[in-house]
């Protein structure tokens, strides 16, 4: 025993309660701000690409993290892609249940090493498999603010 | 020049759910008091200090001004490192290689009962522009990790379970666990759907504790210890933050930083050097995905191992002997140091009820969790 | 010591800005780019990465370590993130220096980096939360009442005016009109300073260092490497940090003793006998005019009570004896916590090269230190430099 | 050759009315962060006290200290304290500010006085054993260095078992410049 006095009671025992009241507003970053620009006037997904190491960055970042070179030259990577992986969720952020479930899934963009997380819409539990093509539904443009919530999520690819 | 890097005393509170009769501080100083008298030393004697943390946890902005007391590391060089136990004891390896130290106390805890909303916390370690919005629980980056890594090496979700068997069986047997229990395959299958194939008892759930380790060089610890436990390798590596970009199959962290260690060690095959190993294990798959990063079976075979008892408690290589996080809790920054406890625990041959006869070589690895690609790899010996 | 012997090789920094439009992760990349390139080195050169960024609060992401990595460059590479509050920029290098001289790494780039304009309405709600959060928090204080609590001390203490300490302001803004990252430099008088508007008596708003964007980068080579690389190596010669006691209202708040402590050790490691002698430029943390003589005291630099004194004779300023903040400081060329200190040592690493441009200093210093504050006024972090 | 003055330096400066405006795309975000903190045994007790309208401490035997907020382990000699003993609730202002802002730096009212923070050091407690608080019932321009103060109390029923049990400290000897503590800047 360390403390030579310690609570012997279940009473005794008290907490504190507090938070840390902090707000955040983030800027999208250099990358960023063009990433979702074009999503949400053109409806397309843009990525970056370093010939030297052989890697599309989508999304698009403004240096390769693997040689560190500049990357400025944003290329149109279409929006037709595969499930990587998915997974079925059941609970929010905050540990609540989720109305219904979801499919999450990680959708590699065709061509690229990169993707987006997002859900897949129309397409059913049983129907999901690993590389399953899929292309982005997004919001009527109208709608559409800037940011990954431009994207409703990955439905079946009509060709 | 310093050659060699020890353990000299550990000491821990051991793991609860909840420690609702202590303050943070009060905790962090039974581990410590304990670790000091096991190594035989004062903290006025040690020549530096680290805590493991991260501010959040503790509910701090700055976590690192509430570091010193509790440790006994007023007015001496003291620091944090905010990532596992294992890279904090990293930094005082490196410290002490240096020349200019020759003991470093290291320190980490968990007070995970006292967030109130833990997803929330690590929902909050998303990319704020990319992934955070959808408002997804962390669980779920683990679940699609389970997905591919099943896909890639033919592993079943019921394969996984056996996973979470088998450690909070060992859990039995370790006083300082939390979650021991005798389950079955089907307790874990039928429990409720968190990010499928992640059942609630897939995840490793929360613990409080704390550990205090002491480092010393080569000549202080055979001065001060009988039976030194020596750091032969460490490895750290940080894969791409990007989710996007992760290779979503494969733990590419743990390979990295198990190269790198053994590679220090001088270890050319695993398997047949490592006695036993205390391995990452917040999400039942991680224990199968991180045996094979390991190296220590071939992609794809590490639910054949776990399914022919080679990983059990009377294996061949027993894995997480202690019960893991599974079984003793999942302990945040603290991970890292619960493996390193096990690991001198069995070297020393105090492990009492879980003794493994005739350790000479053990293996500890940690992974930051969800949304990470961090991972830290150590191995320790008694020789 | 017979220790190996670590020098800084390459340095990288980006403006300083209120707000800046990129993220954490690009500012950091932009910092060691510009290090790597400095020096001739690429990514495949590093051996192993240490990042210094100050609260999560600040840029407003759990973990914020792991979320910057790419941008630091630790792809696939050993990584981690080092911590002692305000004073982690100073502490990056040290940090840096303990993965170079251990051996475990020939190359080691150093990141330091701090987005707080992502905190709103203001940075300063993140620290509330530094306070304890049981016995002082309840209080609702502010990051500046701990300030105006131990600058009024110090004041009493050796009865200081506060124009003797707006002195620091007026000179730190000044050099800063010189520095090309600057956020805040200008041309300020003393009375500018005492008729700012009073935030918590005695400091006025122009005591105080704006909230900054910024992020900095050095690289940290073994001797080997060093001499292949360049012929003017910068030495780390000496590093030295010390936390003092949590419990901040027990401690003599006139007189920094964590920085003389962490000092003392840098000096033992460095063979100082005679600081005021043998250092011959020094950036000392200013996030506060008033910290700069309080750490200048601690750092044994001057004695105690002394150094407003000196300020004034013009002994601190660049062409003085002893140019301390040549760079222009935190108050001058901004606050982005860690990215500060570590382009505080990236000054003294310039000056000591000759490298300095319109804030050389005159006399071709050979030895100069850089120093940080942080956590309740009570972690203190020095690396001594030598050329 | 590091040259910053011809090196092109990143950081690309936003206004506020960039914000505003929208010229850059942006995404919020409230996190929910609460805690409930073990109080455990010495500030548990403390807090305790603290409701009874008392200051309790920590006596280490081995240097001897008082030791004030309570602590179970000697922080110096790093051993367990020894025993509980109550110090008084007067002290002496060691230091003080007079704040013009709140804890998220938007500044007081023209109608709101302003705080004055103090660390004051506890009758009773070991010499410079201080703890943070509020001064009160006192003018900005009166409060001095070395000044004795007395805690005012929240009414016993008013009390939850917390730091701000304690009102704020006022001036022993008070000289009851109430009406002139409003306002007026140093």
């Amino acid at each position: 025993m360390a403390i030579t006095e310690k609570i012997s009671k279940t009473t005794t025992p008290t907490f504190w309660e507090g938070e840390i009241p902090v707000n955040y507003v983030y800027t999208y970053g250099l990358a960023g701000e063009t990433f979702f620009r074009a999503i949400k006037d053109k409806g397309i997904f843009l990525g970056t690409r370093c010939d030297d190491c052989d890697v599309t960055f989508v999304p698009p970042k403004i240096y390769c993290d693997r040689c560190f070179e500049k990357l400025d030259t944003y290329i149109d990577v279409g929006t037709i892609g595969y499930v990587e992986t998915f997974t079925v969720t059941f609970k929010n952020m905050d540990g609540s249940d989720k109305a219904k479930p979801r499919i999450l899934a990680m959708i590699k963009i065709e061509g690229t090493d990169g993707g987006i997380i997002h859900y897949l819409e129309g397409i059913g539990i049983e129907e999901v498999s690993l590389g399953l093509p899929v292309q982005a539904i997004f919001k009527p443009k109208a709608q559409r603010k800037g940011g990954i919530e431009d994207i409703i999520g990955f439905g079946p690819l009509k060709r | 020049m310093v050659k060699r890097v020890a353990i000299v005393g550990i000491g821990t509170t051991g793991f609860r759910s909840i420690t609702p009769d202590v303050s943070y501080r009060e905790l962090i100083f039974e581990a410590a008091r304990k670790a000091y008298t096991d190594a035989g030393i004062e903290p006025s004697e040690i020549s530096g200090f680290i805590t493991a943390a991260e501010d959040f946890l503790e509910g701090y902005s700055i976590c690192d001004e509430y570091c010193p007391d509790q440790i006994g590391a007023v007015l001496k060089p003291t620091q944090t490192v905010p990532g596992d136990f294992l890279q904090a004891m990293t930094t005082g390896y490196m410290m002490i290689m240096t020349g200019a130290f020759k003991t470093v106390a290291i320190e980490a805890h968990s007070k995970a009962s006292n967030v109130k909303n833990v997803s929330e916390l690590m929902g909050f370690a998303f990319d704020p522009v990319y992934n955070r919005p959808l408002r997804e629980t962390p669980h779920a980056i683990a679940g699609l990790e389970m997905t591919r890594y099943m896909f890639e090496t033919c592993t079943s979700s019921e394969q996984c379970a056996k996973v979470v068997v088998k450690n909070r069986g060992n859990a039995m047997r370790n006083p300082y666990a939390a979650f021991g229990a005798d389950i079955t395959e089907a307790d874990v299958m039928n429990s409720e759907p968190i990010s499928l194939p992640l059942h609630r008892l897939d995840i490793a759930p929360h613990a409080d504790g704390a550990v205090v380790a002491v480092l010393a060089d080569g000549d202080t610890a055979l001065a001060l210890s009988e039976k030194p436990i020596w750091i032969e390798g460490l490895g750290w590596c940080t894969d791409t933050p990007t989710l996007e970009m992760r290779d979503w199959g494969e733990a590419a962290y743990a390979r990295i930083a198990a190269e790198m260690a053994y590679k220090m060690a001088g270890i050319a095959n695993p398997p047949g050097m490592i006695d036993f190993a205390e391995i990452c294990d917040e999400y039942s798959f991680k224990e199968l995905q991180h045996m094979e990063a390991l190296k220590l079976c071939r992609p794809g075979e590490a639910a054949h191992l776990l399914e022919n008892g080679a990983t059990s408690f009377a294996g061949e290589i027993p894995i997480n002997v202690s019960g893991g996080a599974l079984g003793v809790g999942h302990l945040f920054e603290a991970s890292g140091a619960h493996k390193i406890l096990e690991l001198v625990e069995q070297l020393r041959g105090t492990a009492g009820a879980r003794q493994i006869p005739d350790v000479e070589v053990g293996l500890a690895q940690v992974w930051r969790g969800v949304p990470t690609a961090t991972g830290a790899v150590a191995i320790l010996s008694n020789l | 010591m017979g220790m190996r012997k670590v020098a800084i090789v390459g340095a990288g920094i980006t403006k300083f800005v209120r707000r800046a439009q990129e993220t954490g992760k690009e500012l950091s990349w932009q910092a060691s780019k510009m290090a790597l390139d400095s020096c001739g080195l690429t990514l495949d050169d590093v051996d192993m990465v240490t990042l210094g960024t100050a609260p999560d609060a600040f840029d407003g992401v759990h973990m914020k370590g792991e979320y910057l990595a790419d941008g630091a460059g630790a792809h696939r590479k050993p990584y981690m993130r080092n911590y002692v509050g305000g004073g982690t920029g100073v502490f990056s290098p040290i940090h840096g220096w303990f993965h170079v001289a251990s051996g475990m790494a020939d190359v080691c780039l150093v990141v330091a980096e701090e987005k707080m304009s992502s905190c709103h309405p203001h940075p300063q709600g993140a620290f509330l939360t530094i306070f304890d959060h049981t016995t002082e928090q309840p209080l609702k204080p502010t990051l500046i009442w701990i300030f105006a609590l131990e600058m009024n001390r110090y004041m009493q203490t050796y009865g200081i005016s506060k124009a003797d300490i707006a002195r620091v302001s007026v000179k730190n803004k000044g050099n800063a009109l010189d520095h090309p990252s600057a956020q805040v430099a200008e041309k300020i008088t003393i009375e500018d300073v005492l008729n700012s508007e009073t935030l918590c008596w005695p400091v006025n708003r122009l005591d105080i260092s704006p909230a900054s964007d910024g992020a900095a980068a050095v690289v940290l080579a073994s001797e080997r490497v060093a001499r292949r690389l360049t012929d003017k190596p910068v030495w780390i010669d000496g590093v030295g940090f010390a936390i003092e006691t949590a419990y901040w209202a027990t401690r003599d708040l006139s007189y920094p003793r964590y920085v003389e402590t962490a000092a003392r050790m840098a000096y033992d490691m460095a063979g100082i006998k005679e600081p005021s002698k043998e250092i011959h430029i020094a950036e000392p943390y200013d996030p506060f005019d008033y910290k700069e003589l309080h750490h200048m005291e601690g750092l044994m630099l001057c004695p105690r009570g002394e150094a407003p004194r000196l300020t004034a004779e013009g002994y601190t300023a660049r062409d003085g004896n002893m140019p301390i903040c040549p760079s222009g400081g935190a108050l001058g060329v901004g606050n982005p916590i860690a990215a500060t200190g570590l382009m505080k040592v990236i000054e003294i690493f310039l000056q000591l090269r000759g490298e300095a441009g319109k804030r050389q200093v005159p006399g071709k210093p050979t030895c100069g230190l850089a120093q940080a504050w942080g956590d309740l006024m009570q972690m203190g972090t020095v690396i001594v430099l030598r050329s | 050759m590091v040259d910053l003055d011809k090196c092109e330096l990143g950081g690309t400066h936003l206004k506020s009315s960039d914000f505003e405006k929208c010229k850059v795309l942006t995404t919020e975000w409230t996190p929910n962060l609460g805690y409930a903190w073990d109080n455990g045994v010495a500030i548990g007790r403390y807090l305790a006290e603290l409701k009874e309208g008392k200051i309790i401490a920590r006596i280490c035997h081995k240097c001897r200290r008082i030791l004030l907020p309570p602590r179970m382990f000697c922080e110096l000699c790093f051993r367990p304290t020894d025993e509980w003993t109550y110090v008084e609730d007067t002290g002496v202002v060691n230091t003080f500010s007079i704040a013009y802002v709140n804890w998220d730096a938007s500044r007081r009212g023209p109608k709101e006085p302003p705080l004055i923070p103090a660390v004051i050091e506890i009758d009773g407690a070991t010499k410079s054993m201080g703890i943070m608080h509020m001064l009160g019932e006192v003018a900005p321009a009166d409060v001095k260095i070395g000044m004795k103060v007395r805690a005012v109390w929240k009414k016993p029923e008013d009390r939850t078992g917390a730091i701000t049990d304690i009102l704020y400290f006022k001036p022993l000897r008070a000289a009851s410049p109430k009406k002139r503590a409003a306002g007026k800047k140093r």
